[in-house]
């Protein structure tokens, strides 16, 4: 589809909760250092997707996958692979924010301190560094060693992507990372996101069709577990080849 | 029990009859009370078991109609049971024998005196009597680990009562067992053990175990050293360590035909059962003289 | 060694350790049942279970005894387990988290750790004499109440604790009072780790013989009771009166009746086992 | 409906209170009897002498071997029951399938329901003897076989309860752990563990204070020696195992011996009620930095 | 601030977490059947303010409310207030969707099963107005009787939306409902707060400022606990007077 090389990549996957058919026959290649958007109507299985990246859904019960992965061309569902390696190479945001029930401080360096960084003024730098990116910086470095469950939602939620980038991934998921961010975090974050690219390849659910048009470079359009369209953000939102994306699309609000 | 008057009468009765105390009893009052069914079918007997203490405690309340010892009466149990206006009768029922135990390869000992035992498990023995070499020269010098049961049974106070001169008054650094069973464990496993528990257990074990004869220097009561056994119990000659059984009836409980049936019934039977679950028999005239006291008794009280 | 293998070798150390202790576990009660079942499955026949008890260990039955056993654990299930619930509810959800909950909450961790023995002292002066209930079984389920309600008032609370303040918020947001939340939402969603804790509990009633001695159980009782008014033996007293006996014969009896109170709980935590899974399936968040 | 409410809220009041009536009804109990036992015995001496021998003709009343004693088969179980049981709860949560767990979890509770004889004739008969092949100075009785056995029987106090625990922590923070690539080690003891930590604790405690309250495995098992010592290796005598004789056995009650259980019973009683303040109070602080 | 009649009003609130002043002498009287629209960066305050009309955050230890919060000219924080009876006539909708562990049938009624109504037939006709309400109908309607927590994170919220207006209550307090919502979903859930204003008193926070714009007739802008400016929705997007508004405003995206 690009001429680019592609950093991830899904070949005829299908995945089921149980019975339930969540994702099918799903064929897809997503671009090195470049922001790849899923969107689609609530259920359509976006996360369900995305969690594929990282093999988050192996912990859920009766969850089954078909197919194949590629993540440098290499299939992260094959036996051999090492899913902690994998997580340290793909770093998740969720859509409900999870921070630990530790201090603020703990929660960024968790990554550090796992891989066993223990030097105390590296963590500190790196904490900064991450706050700083995610824009919460200056409202905790105060009182980075409170406790993080005290702060607000969005704060919370800006706090996990500072988490997930502390361990510096290659990749980045991003499921609906600014779902519960007032606009000005938004703006960061999206800000942060065009960064970012540079060096990272990022994919990321979200439903505000404005900033998948703002932030991507590329969007799917998922429906009832299947991908409707993938292309261009930019000939997608003008020229949609999908009734449906077109339904979809058109039915926006803004 | 060929008892005719009860026989005929016997399956008209009715009622309950409470029964708590001592658990080394327990097995024969378990016995009568188990063939007494069969004699009176309506009526209903319980047995408890919460030691001698705690059976004398609900009976000098009022709270059973006989309670099983493994000793006597305490006088501080006795003006309890004033106190509550409680009168009663005390009856033998069957003899245990305190067996002194050695594990079965020691081939050393081959009997021993009272006055050895006493040298063994006296209060001031605790910490200087600590080998066999102690006791008799030519007994090996090898550590002596003494077992018994606990500090508080009826088998440990009539021991010292009857070894050391003193209730109670004993060495504490041996190993204490409440269960017997235990320590027929501890004396089978352990080469240089010396210790003493019911006769019943001895018996039932006597291929982990050998009794040694005890020697009381009294030759009024059988010459020289003398195993425990159901004649050498029974005929006294195994002295100074065989102990007496009990059964306490309360006087208001006599009242009650049951209980008189009930008692004559143990009292024609206990010789018999008691012996079937490990114990030994009194002889008969004894028996006949407790039957005696207790219809004495029961007439008495009905006055 | 990179930092990662390290962490993967550790990682995969603990499994082996995981598996090890859980083994243990495992091989110890294997070998518990095992020396149980040889010793006594040979013994247990119809005659066993109806037959009253005996001087003689072959004609000796423990229908007294199992029946006695089910009461117990009928009228002490009936006894402590509203009591116990409701008190862990008051607790968790109600009670102000001041210096009474702090005192109620280390004096219900105090009544964890009293000996059951002690028990047995307090349900003989309370509810034999005072209350004069006599040896009876109800005497005897009160006492063990007693004896298991801080175990499940303990485990209640860590099992409401566990239900997120969103389901509380929102029931209360949907106009309903306190008890309503507790009886809709918080005791539905907590039912499997409060089962948990009632499993434990009634596990250790049931194998109990100590204060029931104490407060009266018998262990010769030709009949089996009929009302909670009547006087009763349980299984564990009669084991325990079976061990002590010098006969042989005895032990293998005690063996079997271990067989039987075992069953019993094997049912009893079945039947809570299968609640709990049920329960954990539909609560998951 | 208001009515009601309070109603409601007036029952489980109650039953929350009756717990603190229990209280009072055992103090009443131990304190009737144990203050006639202290006007012959003075507190100093109960306290401070070593030897426990009120039941032999030379008297003396020192607690401290029964504690001791007690310490020691506790300490003893708790060092088996407690890593043993927080790995069994780790690895059923995080490593092992959940049919396993489900199997297992049942299967361990079984420990905990077997009746407390078998155990002590367990600990006599199998480990005493096994264990004195390696250590050839263990005695018959001992604190060690004891407090091995005993600490095996609490081990699914620990597992089952630590394991409810620990799954009762929201899913979404496993998952924010596994994705930052966390093992599955570290998952449980980064993050689960310190987030379960309250649970945990309070599974600890039921454990201690069941072990500090067991009586039949160390009246078979370790002995009835009183002795101050902490050498695992000798008989020993606890303060249960002394209450349990006593009250079973043959001593008149009302008698200053038969009082002796009574003194017992209230040191037991102040023994778990400090233990139960520490650990509430490291409990709390725990707690607090997470709220 | 307006002639109609105050359907809620706050007047010099304080509120407190422990220590921390969460809430600055606010004053507000929001009118009745019109939407109110609460604004400002995450963490300002706007869900501690929502959730103390309905007394929400009794349940939070530590929390305490200075001054007077009326409805309909009653103070909802005397005394002898029943605070369930409140909260039957203010309704309310989570930031996070909390579905009950139940049916999504069982989760719908909940709120008229607690009030007594037991018959059959009316709980379900409810269920199903509510839910086609919600715009969920659809998507539910063959799986009533299954677990609410098997559904998607949109489904679970629009799901707590029909469980809110199953009790009609005459007040909607609305704390980020659509945030977890695509647009379709938002759009429908827009144009029902539309329809819903008619009969109620809407009270909606949001970090998204065209929805405001949209389905807002008064919007509120709050700054770190202080309420900076309360206008027409209109007025405060074309000349906000406050610069800090106008900062937070034009800082905005889209
Ligand atoms: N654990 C689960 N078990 C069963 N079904 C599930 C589970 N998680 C999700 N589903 C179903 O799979 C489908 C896809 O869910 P998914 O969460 O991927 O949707 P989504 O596109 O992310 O929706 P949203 O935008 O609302 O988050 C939905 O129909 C949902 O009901
Ligand atoms: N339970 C609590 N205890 C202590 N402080 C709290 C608590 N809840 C919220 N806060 C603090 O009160 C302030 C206001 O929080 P609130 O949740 O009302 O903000 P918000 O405006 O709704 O933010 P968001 O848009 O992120 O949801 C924040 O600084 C937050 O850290
Ligand atoms: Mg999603
Ligand atoms: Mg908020
Ligand atoms: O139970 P005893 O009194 O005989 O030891």
């Amino acid at each position: 589809m690009s001429k680019k090389t592609n950093k991830l990549e899904a070949i005829n996957l299908d995945a089921y909760y149980g019975d339930f058919h969540a994702l099918k026959n799903i064929n897809i290649g997503m671009e090195e250092k470049a922001v790849t958007a899923f969107i689609g109507p609530s259920g359509c299985g976006k996360s369900t997707f995305l969690r594929t990246f990282n093999r988050m859904n192996d912990y859920i019960d009766g969850f089954k996958v078909e197919g194949q992965i590629l993540l440098d061309g290499k299939d992260i569902y094959q036996k051999n692979i090492r899913v902690d390696e994998l997580r340290k190479e793909v770093g998740m945001v969720f859509q409900k924010p999870n921070p630990f029930p530790k201090s603020i401080f703990e929660n960024v360096v968790y990554g550090l301190k796992i891989q066993g960084i223990k030097k105390k003024s590296v963590l500190e730098e790196a904490a900064e560094t991450s706050l700083k990116r995610a824009a919460l910086w200056d409202e905790v470095k105060d009182k980075l060693h409170k406790s993080a469950l005290a702060l607000s939602g969005g704060q919370q939620q800006r706090l996990c992507i500072a988490r997930a980038l502390a361990i510096s991934p290659s990749v980045l998921l991003m499921d609906e990372p600014a779902s519960a961010l007032d606009p000005i975090s938004t703006a960061k974050v999206e800000e942060l996101i065009y960064e970012l690219k540079t060096d990272y390849t990022i994919v990321i659910v979200t439903h505000n069709m404005q900033q998948a048009g703002r932030v991507s470079d590329h969007t799917a359009f998922f429906y009832m577990g299947e991908l409707v369209e993938f292309n261009k953000t930019k000939t997608m939102f003008t020229s949609p080849k999908d009734e449906r994306t077109q339904n979809y699309i058109t039915g926006r609000f803004g | 029990g060929g008892n005719s008057e009860n026989a005929e009468g016997g399956s008209s009765l009715s009622g309950s009859i409470q029964i708590d105390g001592s658990s080394t009893v327990y097995p024969i009052t378990e016995a009568v009370a188990e063939e007494f069914r069969a004699e009176a079918p309506d009526v209903k007997v319980t047995v408890g078991v919460s030691g001698t203490g705690g059976g004398m405690k609900k009976f000098t309340r009022g709270d059973i109609d006989i309670v099983d010892a493994s000793r006597q009466m305490k006088p501080s149990e006795d003006s309890l049971a004033q106190a509550n206006g409680i009168t009663y009768v005390e009856l033998s029922v069957a003899y245990d024998g305190l067996t002194v135990v050695v594990h079965p390869e020691n081939d050393w000992v081959k009997d021993i005196t009272v006055a050895e035992l006493k040298k063994i498990w006296e209060p001031a023995a605790q910490g200087t009597i600590k080998k066999w070499n102690q006791i008799r020269p030519e007994w090996p010098d090898k550590e002596l680990h003494l077992y018994g049961p606990g500090v508080e049974s009826g088998t440990y106070d009539y021991f010292t009562e009857a070894v050391v001169g003193e209730s109670h008054s004993s060495r504490g650094d041996y190993t204490a067992s409440e269960d017997d069973n235990v320590l027929v464990q501890g004396v089978s496993t352990d080469p240089y053990a010396l210790g003493f528990f019911g006769f019943a257990y001895f018996e039932e074990n006597q291929s982990k175990l050998k009794a040694v004869p005890v020697d009381d220097m009294d030759d009024s009561n059988g010459k020289g050293a003398i195993l425990p056994s159901l004649e050498t119990v029974k005929d006294g000659s195994y002295a100074p360590l065989s102990r007496p059984l009990y059964i306490y009836v309360n006087s208001k409980a006599t009242a009650r035909p049951e209980v008189i049936t009930f008692i004559n019934f143990y009292l024609d039977n206990a010789g018999e059962l008691s012996q079937e679950v490990g114990y030994i028999p009194l002889p008969d005239e004894l028996y006949k003289e407790q039957k005696q006291k207790f219809e004495q008794f029961a007439k008495g009280a009905q006055k | 060694m990179t930092n990662s293998d390290i962490n993967r070798l550790k990682d995969k150390a603990f499994q082996v350790f995981g598996i090890f202790c859980t083994f243990i576990g495992l091989v110890v009660l294997a070998v518990f049942l095992f020396d149980i079942i040889a010793e006594g499955i040979a013994r247990i026949d119809w005659d066993f279970l109806t037959s009253l008890p005996s001087r003689r260990a072959s004609r000796a039955g423990i229908l007294t005894a199992w029946v006695g056993t089910l009461w117990i654990l009928v009228l002490t299930t009936i006894i402590a387990f509203p009591l116990g619930v409701a008190a862990g509810v008051y607790l968790e959800e109600y009670g102000k988290k001041n210096k009474m909950a702090n005192f109620l909450e280390i004096n219900i961790a105090n009544l964890a750790g009293v000996p059951s023995i002690i028990y047995g002292l307090l349900g003989l002066e309370v509810f034999v004499r005072q209350m004069r209930l006599g040896g009876s079984l109800l005497a005897g389920a009160l006492t063990l109440s007693l004896l298991i309600l801080p175990i499940i008032i303990v485990t209640t609370r860590e099992a409401i604790k566990a239900v997120p303040r969103s389901i509380r918020d929102g029931s209360y947001a949907l106009g309903a009072s306190k008890w309503q939340t507790v009886w809709n939402q918080v005791l539905p969603a907590s039912f499997g780790g409060i089962l948990t804790g009632i499993i434990l509990a009634l596990s250790r009633a049931v194998g109990e013989a100590a204060p029931l001695i104490v407060i009266g159980a018998l262990a010769y009782v030709p009949f089996t009771p009929s009302t909670p008014m009547d006087e009763f033996t349980v299984l564990p007293i009669q084991i325990f009166n079976w061990t002590s006996r010098p006969q042989e014969a005895f032990l293998t009896n005690a063996a079997a009746a271990i067989i039987i109170l075992l069953i019993i709980t094997f049912l009893l935590n079945g039947i809570a086992v299968y609640l709990r899974n049920k329960q954990q399936k539909k609560v998951k968040w | 409906m208001r009515v009601s409410e309070k109603v409601i809220e007036g029952l489980l009041w109650l039953a929350a209170v009756i717990t603190i009536l229990i209280t009072a009804g055992i103090i009443w109990v131990l304190l009737s009897e144990s203050i006639s036992f202290f006007r012959v015995v003075s507190l100093a001496e109960f306290l401070t002498e070593k030897e426990w021998t009120p039941l032999f003709a030379d008297k003396k009343f020192g607690i401290m071997p029964l504690v001791a004693g007690t310490l020691l088969t506790t300490g003893v179980a708790i060092a088996v029951a407690l890593p043993i049981g927080l790995t069994i709860a780790v690895y059923l949560n995080e490593y092992a399938h959940a049919t396993l767990k489900q199997v297992v979890k049942p299967l361990l509770e079984v420990l905990a329901t077997i009746p407390t004889v078998v155990y002590g004739f367990f600990a006599l008969t199998v480990v005493t003897p096994f264990l004195q092949q390696f250590i050839p100075s263990l005695a018959g009785f001992n604190a060690l076989s004891a407090g091995i056995v005993m600490g095996i029987m609490i081990i699914p106090m620990i597992s089952s309860l630590s394991e409810d625990a620990i799954s009762s922590v929201p899913r979404s923070l496993r998952e924010a752990a596994y994705g930052m690539g966390s093992t599955r080690l570290q998952t449980s003891f980064g993050v689960m563990v310190p987030a379960a930590s309250s649970g945990i604790i309070v599974s600890v405690i039921l454990a201690i204070s069941r072990a500090v309250g067991e009586t039949m495995i160390v009246a078979v098992a370790a002995g009835q020696q009183p002795r101050l010592t902490l050498n695992p290796l000798v008989p020993i005598e606890t303060i249960t195992t002394y209450i349990v004789q006593v009250s079973l056995g043959d001593v008149p009650q009302g008698s200053l011996e038969y009082k002796t259980i009574f003194a017992a019973g209230i040191t037991l009683f102040v023994f778990t009620f400090a233990l139960n303040n520490l650990s509430f109070w490291i409990k709390k602080k725990y707690q607090e930095k997470y709220d």
